[in-house]
């Protein structure tokens, strides 16, 4: 319960705001909008910012919306074709697999934007990452011609963009 | 109005349905462990994604539907970290079988 | 027959295979795994009995406390296993494992035909008094309004099942830690799923305990989410299991059959009964107990889980 | 519709079923956790299907509890792995 306010700086105000803001409407998506719930829902939001905060130390890295939103819609368009592309494969008569394991480089630093990126990553088409050496992303593929390596970068860059450097 | 909404979430929900069907057939047609983790995290998490879009017209409230877009999204969550885990414990043990 | 029934007659054999399955799974992993996947099943069962409020329970207690619990000791076994799997079980055994599973199902068959038809209930009056606890979920109400004593005695258990873990530690340890739930440097997607999971954790626990008063939900559900969010964060590290002399953790173990008793007795008082509450605050009083049942049940799975101190005390 | 919906939810069942076995069977202890996260996305498919179709309170919270406890099993089977045969993290490349 200690340490928020005695290093309170303005990045991290802003950050709790933020995260509490997103909280809030996470708590009434679950729960609903009525006046009577209003404080335990404000508590309930308490309570999550005040563990978000302890467990993931805000940054200071900036979330840009409208590369936000660019990021989102490559990673919906990248889902649709992942499941596709394993339908596909699953379906035709020859199963249709190359599998193999495919290395990429990584240019966002240890940390928690490496892991969402990678969270990201393992509903790409085609590939799943299976563990990192230094900056180095392995993958495995269901096909290894397939130019998983150019796509992933494509999403860092939408992902560094959206999230800000660190 | 009614019938167009109602076509709608007929179409994703069988579309959902086809993306469950699919990756069940990729589990059991898949011949190694981390091809077959493939087959579990894309095809089902895009079903569930498209049932969910064809549930979305049914709900009563704007609330009730992000409540199921909720619910889709610590899915994705809980899918693409299980699939790390897995994946990774996977190659530990030297890859396939 | 409808498309329901035949949903209902299929989940109801996809259930019973899988408990074969678990039966009968030759390797320790495999039946731990069914056994999840068994009580997710479960889970819907209960939704086509309409009895959402098992249904969660079997939601988060099945997925959460008990996964951890049957996937730990089965990964534990399996490595014990390799030192005793010479000691075979003899004939005799097998035949009086077999005589007891037998005569166990039989009577439990008996029983079963041998119930009243229709089956006595107390359902129709529990809902007509329902008004009088200002509840809106008639489970909640019989849980801390009319089987009270049953509820605070289940905390209880709880609360001795900790003592029986915590009295297998050896004697230098007492006092100590267990050991660290999760290994060094947990992985990355371990750290993301803590860090925003447990948040929205807290949210969905919180929102559960709140509308049990209502709706389907409670506080036994909601402390089970509680204690997976609780037991992901020391997996991942960010925080250890507390050690077992800490005063934090003894208050929270016990607040809730302590404060459950304190009102229980306050009932003599004011309304002339052990667990009885005075009229128009039975809500409020139902809702501060069960806060408090939450924090012993959230604080109590995860105690359990991380088992005996193995560490004394440190510095 | 209801009807529609509740073939949809269980088609799914009745696939996931056939993958639950496919995986149940192993052969590496891997593919068996695969189980449990493959019933978890399908239970939640069909859960939600269901309710739709029949009206009973609540659903769409154990949905919730589910997804937000869909990663636990392989959270607990990495970690349970990991403390048997104590490898370091990082145990080289392939």
């Amino acid at each position: 319960m200690s340490g928020i306010e005695s290093d309170e700086t303005p990045s991290r105000a802003r950050a709790a705001a933020f995260r509490a803001v997103l909280f809030f409407a996470f708590w009434l998506a679950i729960s609903g909008w009525k006046a009577t719930d209003l404080p335990v829902g404000l508590a309930a939001t308490a309570a999550a910012t005040w563990a978000s905060l302890a467990l993931m130390p805000p940054t200071g890295a900036r979330v840009r919306f409208g590369a936000l939103a660019a990021l989102a819609a490559h990673f919906l368009r990248g889902s649709v074709l992942a499941g596709f592309d394993v339908a596909r494969r699953a379906l035709s008569r020859d199963l249709d697999l190359n599998p193999g394991f495919v290395t990429a480089p990584l240019r966002l630093p240890p940390g928690n934007a490496r892991n969402a990126f990678c969270a990201l990553a393992s509903l790409a088409p085609g590939s799943l990452p299976v563990g990192i050496d230094g900056d180095t992303l392995l993958l495995h593929c269901l096909d290894v011609a397939q130019p998983v390596a150019s796509y992933l970068a494509a999403q860092e860059t939408l992902f560094i963009r959206a999230l800000g450097d660190e | 109005m009614n019938f167009a909404l109602d076509l709608f979430s007929i179409a994703a929900i069988a579309a959902g349905a086809f993306f469950f069907f699919a990756g069940s057939v990729g589990l059991l047609r898949f011949p190694d462990s981390l091809t077959r983790l493939h087959a579990l995290s894309k095809a089902d998490n895009l079903g569930l994604g498209l049932v969910v879009l064809g549930l979305l017209p049914r709900v009563g409230s704007l609330l009730d539907a992000l409540k199921l877009l909720a619910i889709w999204a610590l899915v994705l969550l809980s899918g693409a970290a299980s699939a790390q885990l897995i994946g990774r414990a996977l190659r530990r043990r030297g890859g396939d079988e | 027959m409808s498309v329901l029934q035949i949903l209902d007659v299929g989940l109801a054999l996809l259930v019973l295979a899988v408990a074969v399955w678990t039966i009968a799974a030759r390797e320790i992993f495999g039946a731990v795994v069914a056994y999840v996947a068994y009580g997710l099943l479960l889970a819907i069962v209960w939704i086509r009995l309409f009895a959402p409020d098992v249904a969660l329970t079997e939601a988060a207690i099945g997925s959460g406390v008990t996964g951890i619990l049957l996937v730990t000791s089965g990964a534990r076994l399996k490595s014990a296993g390799k030192a005793s799997a010479a000691a075979k079980p003899g004939l005799s055994l097998h035949l009086s494992a077999a005589a007891l599973s037998l005569l166990a199902a039989t009577a439990l068959a008996g029983v079963i035909l041998a119930l009243p038809e229709p089956s006595p209930t107390l359902a129709p009056e529990a809902r007509q008094e329902l008004a009088a606890t200002g509840l809106g979920n008639p489970v909640t109400a019989v849980l801390i309004a009319w089987r009270s004593f049953d509820t605070m005695l289940e905390k209880i258990v709880l609360l001795l099942a900790v003592v029986g873990v915590w009295s297998v530690a050896s004697d230098r340890f007492w006092g100590g830690a267990p050991a660290p739930l999760g290994r060094a440097n947990p992985q990355g997607a371990l750290l993301l799923l803590e860090q925003t999971l447990v948040p929205l954790g807290i949210l969905v626990g919180v929102h559960i305990f709140w509308v049990g008063a209502n709706a389907p939900g409670g506080a036994f559900q909601a402390g089970a989410i509680l204690a997976a969010m609780w037991m992901i964060v020391m997996i991942a590290r960010a925080s250890e299991p507390p050690r077992v002399n800490s005063l934090w953790l003894r208050l929270a173990l016990i607040s809730g059959p302590a404060v459950f008793i304190v009102a229980g007795l306050a009932g003599i008082g004011m309304a002339g009964n052990f667990f009885a509450y005075p009229d128009g605050f039975a809500k409020p009083i139902i809702l501060f107990i069960e806060a408090f049942m939450l924090l012993t049940i959230a604080a109590t799975l995860p105690v359990l889980v991380a088992g005996p101190p193995r560490r004394s005390f440190g510095p | 519709m209801n009807d529609f919906l509740l073939f949809a939810a269980g088609f799914i069942l009745l696939t996931v079923a056939a993958g639950l076995f496919r995986v149940l069977r192993g052969p590496g202890d891997a593919d068996r956790m695969m189980a449990a996260q493959l019933l978890g996305t399908g239970g939640i498919a069909s859960l939600l299907l269901i309710a739709s179709a029949t009206t009973v309170a609540g659903v769409e919270d154990v949905a919730l509890g589910l997804a937000l406890l869909a990663a636990f099993a392989s959270v607990a089977f990495v970690n349970g792995v990991a403390t048997d045969d104590e490898q370091p993290q990082e145990a080289g490349g392939k």
